[in-house]
């Protein structure tokens, strides 16, 4: 067996995808926003309380790979307490510290999922908790093709 | 849909027989040599999304660039004729390997997906309006599925859905019922990619002429392991891949029935599919050429011909009983990992593809971890999203078969998610 | 339309000074070594209908198969990840060839004429309305010509022609007098494959866009001498092919910003480009790949990457001195054929082509009878109907140059010409 | 030099080429008729003289390649006498036979286009020369790609 991935599934992250202090959800969320990652239904909903400018309370749900649920999970922790402006500084290189591991192209996705849905939920009007369905498409203009 | 449970008498002493020829033919693929990494021998389990490659079909179209790269149809010099008559051959070779009347019956596209399309754009648009139905069985890929859609939302055209039985096979009863004088086309995969479903061609070919309907097989899953006699069948058009048969990408086949060619309209235009062109107008060339504008992948069409002199010569009958013999012992074996269910019909009715999901396990998981022992299948929809829609999941596990797997590689896939339940299963 | 016949002083000497690297070049191309017959070397001079491949890409192809056959995108184990990455690699390769300002605004087709009927298709079907205006020249090839004509039929645009001066070059006069707010876009040819002219791009881009209109480049003739820089020049969309630039067939690039990318509606549906499908719609994935349907040819856009780094390191700088050089050596010498007119521009503003017609000869005896010495000349109307008949000709013989050409290619052919005109043309 | 194609230009071919017996007109032939060969621009016109089932006079006018033009001069000089059904079982073989030589496919439709050009004319109700631009054709469903 090669050493190439063997901390992917090391127990702290399975601690993380089995049983998360952070799954679940919040009373009454500020801002909310929910997708998925199409190519291999993993999906990601995370929920937000808001106090100046800074994440006060925060919850994932959803399912998916132990990559993606790890990573929401952990998202969740480091982003309680910060402020707006730099969770929505962070990316590739965050999330990987986050979790600890490198990641092919193709698992980085499933990885970078939970940061993209946070994003998201940040960058909409407070109390609107949109989910991917009722967001602004630009991707097909054929009236039909909907989500 | 029944998920298969059961655990028959495992008799193997076929496969050992076949095996010896399945060694040898192994030597002919260079990646088989291979290590994932170092101490990790490669354990090829996805032919159905793409097969590997004979070291021929290789040399083939390295060949062609070493000695008669030029390009086809108007050179008058040496390599150019050389160039233009491998082309051409190839198409023969491959109008003779499905039994098509005549070599203009086959158009060369990229893949079934662009053959399919083109089916769809071409004759759909063509032969479409609002009142008529197209039908496509609910287990169909997603290229099988999206671009009847498509047409049908932009002729008005109605799509029916062909339902599946609890085994996963095709519903005849409701095909029955689903044949009226509206029905135009039926689009039907010849094998899935995800349950292994065979389904019955020649009785669907049968009763859909009978409603006056044409059909297009998709032949991606099928053609690679059993061949299509196109006559026999008596199919109005076929779309198979290059690259799921040994053959290189970017090369692919369009079968279809003469007339039917020739009365379509063209959809690339350009260069080498007309005949005149005028500032203001152009006229077509005859088929099969009207639907090849451009420049054709010349070398990979030589090369999808060598891949076919390959298969001829191992048979499709060595091929069909090693397949079934490997499918049905991989069938078996896999009921060993503790909460594996199988999806689609039983051993004996479903080609060489095996899908399953494992509980508490995602299927991303599953072909990481197994990643692990140099065991590649692949995780995912598959490109059949509804499908798994209807079995109430995101994404199966899949290992397909070709006949240069071994049973020691299907021992391996069992070792791997062993171990991989062992390692990741939490039981709450 | 000017044939020339001046023959000016000829100096040798830049020319030979080059050759030294186009010698060492010249080994990096198996077919070179090949004799066409027993004892007749290959002269290629058909680089504009395809040229040759380096051993390099050639590799490049024959690696990706015996070392990581897989197809993409969805793949997690190893040499489908791989394979991924090699393939989006090779996208990033394009992208920074062409300086586009990301890796999504390249799509991956099969070549030049996929990419043009991708927009006219697609764009055009989306955007076109009748009193609209699409902007072509007088001497496009078909590719960039019939899609138009196509398009603006279908959704009853009309179809204006870009005159061509008595050199051949594009008449910026009558381009300024077509452009209005009717014009939406100006598909041009970055470089004749038959003329050799060289459109002033910089230009005809400035002048479309005061206009409002958008601007196609068909860089299928230009790409591969001179290379693109999108952002530089700020055309809309550019269309190329891989095979006439060192790489294989069945690859090609549509360059197009990405807004317009965005707002397209793709051409062909199936697998990888979706997000989501159920049984009744779908929604599309992102760019570039909602444009890609289907298994792509992977190994033929790695090998196209790796044509790309060969061709930088060999530099423009070096291939357009050399083309230059070779390309006014050939006009010169050519002109020593009796009753041989060359078509186009002069010498110092055309491209590495010179189409010719010997009087009293058909194109087509002139090229059979010189592939007899090897020489690899093409005749025909070369996909470009129109402009022959505004030459009054029905087919000419051309001879194109690479950077692998030597002077000593060019006596052959006109050595070769000599004794055609004396064993077939009859004085009468 | 190779032997490859060395007779495709031997002096009988270029007689043909430059001066056949058969270039030219009838006064009022029965049949004709005229096609192209759209790929390189040959182009052939027949004109036949019926007399009982047998071609009692032919002519052919056009321009092109020497193959296709010796080919047009050596079929009229073979078809000449010919009853129509003959003619009209004549194919590769026969044509690479009058010419006395072998080609390669893509000069083979060179070759090949005057008997298909005579063949189309036997075919036509007589006293009625259609051009091939007034044929029916089935090459397009495209109404406006007309000839
Ligand atoms: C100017 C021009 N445009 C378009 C094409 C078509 O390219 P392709 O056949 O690779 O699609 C060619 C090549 O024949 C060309 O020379
Ligand atoms: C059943 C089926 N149809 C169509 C396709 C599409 O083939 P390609 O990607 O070669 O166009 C596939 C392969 O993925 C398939 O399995």
């Amino acid at each position: 067996m090669s050493g190439f991935d063997d901390e992917i599934y090391r127990d702290e992250l399975l601690d993380h995808y089995y049983s998360s202090p952070r799954r679940g959800r919040l009373e009454q969320p500020d801002v909310a926003f929910e997708d998925e990652n199409p190519l291999c239904g993993d999906r990601v909903r995370v929920e937000v309380k808001l106090a100046n400018g800074t994440i006060e309370d925060i919850r994932f749900d959803g399912d998916g790979c132990v990559i993606s649920q790890a990573s929401a999970s952990l998202l969740c922790e480091k982003a309680v307490g910060k402020r707006v402006e730099e969770v929505n500084r962070w990316g590739v290189k965050e999330v990987l510290q986050f979790l600890g591991i490198q990641l092919t192209p193709v698992r980085l996705r499933c990885a970078l999922l939970p940061l993209k849905v946070l994003q998201v939920a940040l960058a909409i009007p407070e109390k609107k908790g949109w989910s991917s369905a009722e967001s602004p498409r630009s991707d097909s203009d054929e009236p039909r093709c909907a989500h | 849909m029944n998920e298969r449970t059961t655990t028959p008498v495992r008799d193997t002493s076929e496969l050992n027989q076949l095996e010896e020829r399945v060694r040898r033919l192994r030597t002919d693929f260079p990646i088989l040599a291979r290590e994932v990494r170092p101490g990790v021998p490669l354990v090829y389990l996805d032919t159905a999304a793409t097969s590997l490659k004979p070291v021929r079909v290789i040399e083939a179209l390295a060949e062609h660039y070493r000695q008669r790269s030029a390009n086809v149809h108007r050179g008058i010099y040496a390599i150019a004729e050389e160039a233009t008559a491998a082309y051409e051959a190839a198409r023969e070779k491959v109008a003779r390997f499905i039994n098509a009347r005549t070599p203009e019956e086959v158009v060369f596209t990229r893949g079934t997906t662009e053959s399919i399309n083109l089916v769809a754009l071409s004759w759909g648009r063509a032969n479409l309006r609002a009142g008529d139905e197209v039908i496509v069985s609910e287990l169909e890929h997603h290229a099988n599925l999206v671009p009847w859609q498509q047409i049908c939302r932009q002729t008005g055209a109605t799509l029916r859905h062909l339902r599946l039985t609890e085994d996963g096979e095709l519903d005849l009863d409701h095909f029955r019922q689903l044949l009226s004088e509206r029905t135009k086309m039926v689009a039907v995969s010849g094998g899935s990619n995800v349950l292994g479903t065979i389904p019955p061609l020649h009785e669907i070919v049968r009763l859909a002429h009978e409603a006056g309907a044409l059909v297009l097989v998709d032949g991606a899953q099928s053609v690679p392991h059993r061949g299509c006699d196109v006559q026999a069948l008596g199919c109005d058009f076929l779309a198979f891949s290059g690259h799921k048969m040994c053959g290189p990408e970017g090369i692919g086949v369009l079968y279809g029935r003469r007339e039917l060619l020739e009365a379509m309209p063209p959809l690339y235009t350009g260069g080498e599919m007309v005949k005149k062109v005028s500032l203001t107008e152009a006229r077509w060339n005859d088929v099969p050429w009207k639907f090849e504008a451009g420049t054709p992948p010349v070398a990979m069409a030589v090369a999808l011909g060598t891949a076919i002199d390959y298969l001829s010569e191992i048979g499709f009958s060595f091929i069909e009983a090693h397949e079934a013999a490997i499918t049905r012992y991989a069938y078996e074996r896999l009921q060993e990992v503790p909460g594996l269910r199988i999806w689609g019909p039983p051993a004996d009715r479903r080609g060489a593809v095996v899908s399953f999901s494992i509980d508490g396990l995602h299927p991303h998981d599953v072909a990481q971890f197994v990643d692990r022992f140099g065991v590649a299948v692949r995780a995912g929809h598959h490109c059949a999203q509804p499908l798994h829609e209807l079995l109430g999941l995101r994404a199966t596990t899949r290992a397909s078969f070709y006949f240069y797997n071994l049973a020691e590689e299907v021992d391996r896939l069992v070792e791997a998610l062993q171990e991989t339940v062992r390692k990741l299963v939490r039981r709450l």
